[in-house]
């Protein structure tokens, strides 16, 4: 852990307080804050609507609180950078979105998530009367083989999750077939990282973990959790390669699919570099007779200033397609 | 020696306990850098600060609305994983002191227990995953089994977690972030029990020492 | 220069050629490369407007190639790696997009880029008699000083140059309007960048300059070029202060002005430090009675995997909020 | 030592020019390195493969056509600022030979002051703006002024363009990507006025030997 991280802040303990400030002024009007608690809702909420509810730790930006807006999340419970959020944020946020028809907890599984999202949706369920249903988002095929498909992360496909399950949410009356698009979404959803360098948690400066100049870590988790294997720096397709059997094995993914395609930043890595590994993956696709329906190729799912990138496929059907298509607008995604 | 605690005892109890954290909170920081993400120094004195404030902002009115305070400021200051386990902690383990107005051996033993069951309930997990239960439960088990006074509780209580997270160390995560290390995650202890360990030997010692 | 790039590439010459195919692929259809140049243009284009090429070296991704699209450039001459690019690309690009009304060349003010667009203007001009207007980005306002903006360099006020120039090519049926518009943009626009990190040149794996663990450079350009001055790194706040004195007095902004707002990260840096310097920003912009219209933050002229951003405020009124504020979609830039 | 090229010897001499800039494309990086942004000298080496490649794939017919040929590969090639101004170097200065068959003396030196006039032009500089200009003005000069032979003004250039290298390291950079370094730029040589004299030192090599 040599190098120290090197960046523009005020007070280190402050960051996401003073993330939070940042971000809702970048939204120019369109998410507030919440008085009490760093928790994000959108100004514009419809009357009556079934409420999605994101979120999870900080330093993933633009995840979770970019994904705040028309056709996305409803609102957003912030934690600490790389900390679940607390059951009171969550609490707060869940209340104030809830228009009456129920919320859906959406966001990565991990085990600080599941315990907080769950406390805050037995006191929401207890004390408030507020029905919630809870979606977590399993898409990271590293993280453990797939009859183990509850021990799996949620990493970049997190962002196709909110964009098909917010369109829903958006349309949809009731909570229940809201829940039943997210699980449909979630469960046709596979990713993978590749780790090139490490980033560092602004309060310690500190690295995540450490890699040598000549090497790459394939499946890689969203905080640094340890991947498949460390293995030399190779060529780019050689990389995707690699991530792409283990990605299209899994689903599996095969000839006639239709897929949503995304190519995600971990931080620091170059357009150029990620353009470069999604030529290789349509060359892939190509062979094995898939088609990309459609691509998103940027930053969205980051880990501090870690380089690297992640791979994710949607497969498709005509209702996903559907949601995925609605015009989203937010800080940190738009489509027209 | 203290036999007992009273109110203002045990809340001065928790205070040191708050303190001891966060003057660790570097080694915590550097043994989830080794397994996890890095984040549970910060988070553990986030939330033990927020202990020490609101202790000092509404001086409890009993032993279990102390241990309550300390469990909320957790729960609500460290987030992640060791929020919602320590929170629980102290907040389900504070039913070990209802209805009491001192801490002496049973109740203490109580607290344990009952916070351990919680514990258990809240993570979804068993002795054995390497993760903050397996300092609790020995030092819980270990407490029990003392059946003396308060200060040989609390030394067995202490040596049962210490005991514990060596034994983590030969253990294979298989929840939290370190599970994804598998095999890679022996050699290292938990840096949750390591924080379990860091309050229950604070605890004894402030026992000891007064 | 002695931490070397560490990037997932093929062959280190072919980076340019390999990133333009993932791009067009990435464009979902949108937009094509031209068979024998490393130029690419819009599928879509209506039979008859006001054509916009943009264009320059690559390496600043998704700068320019990512802003080809509808409301944005028609077409953009990709360059090698910080080379812009030759006459005969331009050339190319330029007739492919001619719709019959003229062609506006708009591009960063580099003397590379002059000397070749204007070869490309002359040939255009002489041997396919097709009318060709210049105007060139000068927003950087650590460059030289306000009497010398001819020396200064286009950095991310590029962004809001196309932004407003592809709208009002969309809509304006002459060259000399659209050039009227574009120039009126540029006239608006201030810019200032601040690196806290070098990027590398893929082919040579080489740092493009060399700062302390505890330095930044505050005005350095979008090459590497030196900036206003070297000095601690100290914190957010201080350092946008720095910036915001400079930029504010340029123009200069002043009480009751309406702006566009773009944080802009160079790469690597994260997006928790746009935001707080966002935040920033936004408290100074108060004090000073400046209302903010519109907001960006986000990653859209790079330097490779350079660690720090640039602040951009554009002065708007009615015609440049309007052409802003059309929709735009391409692989770089999209908002509803 | 030639007096005179003929068509076949210039091309080889193009030839041996390219590779000369090829080899030394690492020097030119490491200029641009200091005081630009790094890529001087794989947008040479990119030209001189071009120039190499096109010289190769059709033979070129007169000698005003081969330096066209070296001009047009740079210009569409290099790109940035040193192919425009190489480009147009090479592509104007071809008017020197025009309807001649041969390079002799003052062919050559012909070649070196259309090339500079066109250069001048399209640059938009004037001597001491330190870029490539003050090593070509000073060879152009010196070309002329030698009024020998061949060798003889080649020799002449090539020291001109060498002492021009040397004067640019007391210039402060006022256009190009150096520019912005002003005061900082004093003490390093220009990256493309090095190119100029690799280019010039080459042809004088070339007729050295042959
Ligand atoms: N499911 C679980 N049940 C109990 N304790 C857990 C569980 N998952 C993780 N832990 C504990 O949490 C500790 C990590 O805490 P911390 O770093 O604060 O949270 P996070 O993993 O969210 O970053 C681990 O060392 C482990 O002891
Ligand atoms: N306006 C100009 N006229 C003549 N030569 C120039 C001009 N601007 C820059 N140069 C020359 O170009 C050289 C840099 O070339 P190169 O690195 O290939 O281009 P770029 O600056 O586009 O990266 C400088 O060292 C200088 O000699
Ligand atoms: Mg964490
Ligand atoms: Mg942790
Ligand atoms: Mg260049
Ligand atoms: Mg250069």
């Amino acid at each position: 852990m040599a190098r120290p991280g090197k960046k523009m802040l005020n007070d280190p303990k402050k960051v996401v307080a003073e993330m939070i400030e940042g971000l809702v002024l970048a939204n120019d009007g369109r998410i507030a804050k919440l008085p009490h608690h760093n928790a994000i809702v959108r100004t514009d909420l419809p009357d009556s609507k079934v409420a999605l509810l994101i979120g999870g730790g900080s330093g993933h930006e633009p995840l979770f609180h970019g994904f705040v807006g028309r056709n996305m999340g409803d609102g957003a419970a912030c934690g600490q950078v790389f900390a679940a959020p607390s059951p009171d944020i969550i609490v707060a946020a869940a209340k104030t979105v809830h228009r009456g028809k129920g919320v859906l907890f959406l966001y990565g599984n991990y085990a600080g998530d599941n315990m907080n999202f769950d406390m805050a949706a037995e006191i929401l369920q207890e004390d408030e009367d507020i029905e919630v249903r809870t979606v977590r988002i399993t898409d990271d095929v590293a993280a453990a083989p797939p009859e183990r498909v509850h021990d799996r992360r949620g990493i970049a496909g997190d962002v196709y999750a909110i964009k098909v399950t917010g369109g829903a949410a958006a349309e949809l009356d009731s909570l229940a077939e809201v829940e039943r698009v997210a699980r449909k979404a979630v469960a046709n959803i596979r990713s993978m990282a590749v780790a090139v360098s490490a980033g560092s948690i602004p309060e310690t400066g500190k690295l995540t973990f450490e890699l040598a100049d000549d090497e790459i870590e394939i499946g890689m988790g969203a905080h640094g959790e340890a991947g498949v294997h460390r293995q030399k720096l190779t060529t780019a397709d050689s990389i995707a390669d690699q991530m792409m059997d283990k990605i299209l094995a899994d689903l599996p993914f095969g000839r006639g699919d239709e897929v949503a395609l995304m190519i995600n930043n971990l931080g620091a890595t170059t357009m150029m570099e990620m353009l470069i590994v999604n030529r290789r993956v349509r060359q892939i696709l190509d062979r094995e007779g898939i088609r990309v329906h459609r691509s998103d190729v940027g930053t969205w799912v980051t880990t501090q200033e870690m380089a690297g990138l992640s791979i994710t496929l949607m497969k498709l059907d005509e209702e996903l397609k559907h949601y995925l298509d609605l015009p989203a607008e937010s800080l940190g995604y738009s489509r027209m | 020696m203290a036999d007992t605690l009273d109110l203002s005892a045990a809340t001065a109890m928790l205070k040191a306990v708050s303190q001891a954290v966060i003057d660790q909170a570097d080694v915590l920081t550097d043994a989830d850098l080794a397994i996890g993400d890095g984040d549970h120094g910060t988070g553990m004195r986030r939330g033990f600060e927020g202990a020490l404030a609101a202790l000092d902002a509404t001086p409890p009115e009993s032993i279990d609305a102390a241990f309550k305070t300390v469990g909320m400021a957790i729960l609500s200051e460290t987030g992640g994983a060791a929020g919602a386990i320590f929170g629980t902690l102290f907040r389900s383990g504070a039913k070990g002191f209802a209805g009491r107005d001192t801490i002496d051996g049973g109740s203490f033993a109580a607290f344990l227990e009952a916070g351990l069951e919680a514990v258990l309930k809240r993570g979804g997990v068993v002795e054995g995953q390497k993760t903050i239960v397996d300092a609790l439960a020995p030092a819980a088990r270990a407490a029990k089994a003392a059946a003396g006074t308060l200060p040989a509780r609390a030394k067995a209580a202490a040596d049962g977690a210490l005991v514990g997270v060596e034994a983590t160390k030969g253990m294979v995560a298989t929840t939290g972030k370190a599970r994804s290390l598998g095999e890679r995650s022996l050699g290292h202890p938990d840096p949750g029990a390591i924080s379990a360990s860091i309050i229950l030997v604070a605890m004894h010692d402030f026992i000891a020492r007064n």
